[in-house]
């Protein structure tokens, strides 16, 4: 469907908040952790649409969260208020929504954004709500004011600028706290690392994968990951959102 | 009114020249929440192979100018999945059904089709000789005459329906491979499939692609696609089902008027699903507008210098 | 220190590894306006002929996603009318200057290559056998491994200095065609040319090309150019000149990963005249970002799974 | 050399006026009848440079009147104001200035566009000049007010809703006025039409051509006219103006 976009923000240098609107109806029904497929209109070299998580989003409006990697993203981030994009949504399917107890959410760089939605999400179906978000230096930090309206959290910097100095992976919220379930989503490194510790403790976890995608609604089968139940599956149908008992980490 | 409906022959008549491409639509189903599949010309389902494969490591896909490589490798469950459990669901489907079949050696061609005589709602299959992304077989089918003869010629004996045959741009001469399998038997044949080629991530000096190599399609190609349904056309009296890189209407027709009879929706379904249903309508009103009453008005009507 | 030098063998030493590819650049000449000549790695001037070719009608060219289609036909004055009147203008420039020859028949490419012979300044000839717009020879010569042995064979009779052959897409397998020019006595092969395509304008319902079908050039065909490159690069042992589809220094540095010695840069000067100058500082840096002292560092330095 | 775009003035629904000045720097010499090639920035189906003649220019500004042809000149006529463009000029030779007497400037469509500059500099040369503009209809007939400033304009329109009734060749200006040299641009049938009845009446003529271009430099000899005395020349280094006489039309 067609958005207008209302506002681009930019969030330091690599990154820009897109708030938009469906140019007409109301916005569809949208699950934490679900993600849609941007037409890039005013780029060259893109080709292919963008998938990008949903960091936000009511019956009104969406908060896309976009990280400068190329140059799609990069016209993205350079849109002018008003211009208007096609997007295909909702797209895959999100976290687990049952989840009860203490639950940390752990976010590595732009990885955070749909922790957002999802931590608001679990918070009003009363769980105990954690936030775990890691990045290379200060500025790479995103959202955090809305991260601490939301719930308890922590922040680990690479270059020790803010918070826990070191990787989330070194934080003793994730290593020695009290969780009974864990929701990750970041670079693949750190996802893998998180799983690791999830799987030594033995605390249920989910993780939000990215793999190169191109239709986004399972017709092209370039996404797939390596699954123990069904071997390769698309991410973009079957995932995003994975439990890491299906991967073969 | 504008007559579109095409007869390709041999039980393949279709409501109008727009299919959706092989593996770019996995069963139709995908794509079922963007578009009535029942206002399309056919589909060609997902590349069916005898024994179920999980397809290439990942990274499978890597985009280009304008195209975009893939490095699937014919992820599918095997013939015998698909009678059981997919056919059913979509036998009702109120289009042109066409089975895409690829095998490692002819005898695999051959009992893949044999699978799926039982099935009458399924019009055609499309012998696919031309998927670079598999070690033995597929593209090496196609590229030699006499080998992509043998596999239509086996196929023939036991497929009495339409037999469409898909071929692969990656040669010298492609007429002689479409004149080989037209000689060998089949009613029509589908060009073209992707160019083999490859990018490389220059930081990390590495192909983009688990397999080096994968398949380039999109619109970057479609002008060499565009010559080779040109050249088939006047070298085959069978039927020329046009595809690579169609984006839209106007694409489609741009093959039409080279000479095919119909054609093929592929990686455009990727960036807008709804691209089939587009063409449909756009053909309809080129057709209305340049007076050209049915579909024998438009194929090859390309007036040369 | 980066070492950009390299030495394609038998006196093709360049001071960098990009050169400006033939037809591209006329001689050199049209794009002193805009880069310093002298700071290239060398120049593959016009596709010479022996006698004057007036080119083919227009139009000559029409855009497509990500490249184009041209029909020139190898419009030149001949080899006389280079010898007495360009090489004097052109001989001074310090660069390594190669000129790319073609013909309708083997005695052709030799009567050019004789013509030159006292041109002490030209460095090598750039052997086209691949040129998709003229009726006689060009492609022809480079679809086929004898044919095009043939013309080495006898170009190199009477050619002592660098023989460089541009070599063809269009065909099945170009390792080929490579290997037979190899063994024909060729020091280097050049690849590729462009790729024969087709665009119809579909109002009009006719060709946008007075030739019906042209050459397709551009960032869309660089994919299938790499792969060819890669494989061309295993396939001899002679060096490989990388083109296709280069619009800046990434996409050279593609190029020479997959085992280029050089590159070339063709359509890019259409679009930006200095793209060959920005390369070279592109891969300089690159070259010292990636402790990569000299050319045989970066040369085939794709690592692959 | 950089442009920045300075305003973007729609003319009816199908052109636009695009005012730019140098981002750094002065303007270069530009002789009327020259063009310039413009990268476009924000298509995506756009791959070369677009040709377009110059409107007018002097040492701080230049003007570009663009008719909506294409994905390269929508996008161009939908720029944003502000934006930057690479340009690279001036390019080709203009029309002859060295003309003298009752010159006559013969623009059909957009083609009218290079004769604005041309007429006024002949003006300042001490030439009287007159202008025949002809178009499909009046909101075809672009910049009137500034030709009637610069001198004597009479208007063919085919429909009549505006001046003579029918094509400039039809005209009795051009068909029987005093004419001591006409310079013609517009659609290729009008310049071949006016350079017959040039012809048939002895009166020296000009005309800009518009042959499929790539480079715009004489690099790729895409955009060849065959002429009497030198065969196949690029259009866009030895015009776009040539003098009919060296034409086989």
């Amino acid at each position: 469907m067609d958005f207008k976009v209302r506002e681009v923000v930019p969030h330091g240098r690599n990154y820009a908040l897109l708030r938009m609107m469906p140019v007409k109806g109301e916005m569809p029904e949208v699950e934490p952790g679900q993600f849609v497929q941007v037409e890039i209109p005013n780029s060259k070299s893109t080709y292919l649409r963008r998938p990008i998580s949903i960091n936000w989003a009511d019956r009104r409006e969406m908060w896309l969260l976009v990280r400068r990697a190329g140059a799609g993203t990069n016209a993205l981030c350079d849109l002018p208020e008003g211009s208007r994009l096609s997007i295909i949504l909702p797209l895959g399917r999100g976290f687990d929504l049952s989840v009860r107890g203490n639950v940390l959410l752990v976010g590595g760089g732009v990885g955070t954004a749909p922790l957002l939605m999802l931590g608001k999400r679990l918070v009003t179906l009363g769980v105990d709500v954690k936030f775990l978000l890691g990045a290379r230096t200060t500025s790479d930090l995103l959202q955090l004011e809305l991260f601490k309206q939301t719930g308890e959290t922590r922040v680990t910097t690479e270059d020790g600028s803010m918070g826990h100095r070191g990787l989330v992976t070194d934080h003793p919220l994730l290593t020695d706290g009290e969780i009974d379930h864990i929701a990750c989503c970041g670079p693949l490194p750190m996802m893998k690392a998180v799983a690791a510790i999830a799987r030594s403790r033995g605390i249920s976890c989910e993780v939000s994968l990215e793999n190169m995608m191109a239709c986004g609604i399972g017709a092209c089968l370039c996404c797939v990951e390596d699954t123990v139940d069904a071997g390769n599956v698309c991410v973009c149908k079957e995932g995003p959102v994975f439990n890491i008992k299906r991967l073969k980490w | 009114m504008v007559d579109l409906s095409v007869d390709l022959g041999n039980g393949l008549r279709m409501k109008n020249p727009v299919m959706l491409a092989s593996g770019t639509c996995g069963y139709g189903e995908e794509l079922a929440d963007f578009i009535d599949l029942s206002s399309l010309g056919g589909i060609s389902v997902k590349g069916t192979t005898l024994h179920a494969r999980q397809g290439n490591a990942s990274p499978r896909m890597v985009e280009t100018p304008s195209g975009m490589l893939n490095a699937v490798g014919l992820q599918n469950k095997g013939v015998d999945y698909f009678v059981e459990n997919i056919y059913p669901r979509i036998a009702s489907l109120d289009t042109s059904l066409v089975v895409n079949v690829s095998g490692s050696s002819v005898d695999d061609y051959v009992a893949v089709c044999d699978r799926l005589r039982p099935l009458d709602r399924i019009a055609a299959v499309e012998i696919n000789i031309s998927c670079p992304n598999v070690k033995q077989g597929g593209m090496s089918f196609g590229t030699d005459p006499s080998m992509a003869a043998a596999v239509v010629v086996a196929a023939r004996q036991i497929w009495s329906r339409h037999l469409m045959v898909k071929l692969t741009p990656n040669v010298t001469d492609i007429t002689l491979i479409a004149r080989a399998v037209e000689e060998a038997g089949a009613d029509s044949v589908s060009l073209t499939n992707t160019f083999l080629g490859m990018a490389i991530d220059v930081e990390r000096q590495r192909p983009y692609l688990s397999t080096i190599t994968g398949g380039l399609s999109g619109a970057a190609i479609r002008p060499i696609a565009v010559r080779m349904v040109w050249q088939v056309s006047q070298a085959v009296r069978i039927p020329v089902v046009g595809l690579g890189g169609i984006t839209c209407g106007r694409d489609a027709v741009e093959f039409l008027l080279a000479g095919a009879s119909a054609v093929q929706i592929g990686t455009a379904n990727f960036i807008d699903p709804t691209t089939s249903v587009k063409a449909i309508a756009y053909i309809e009103d080129y057709m209305e507008r340049h007076n050209m009453a049915d579909m024998s008005a438009i194929t090859g009507a390309m007036k040369t210098p």
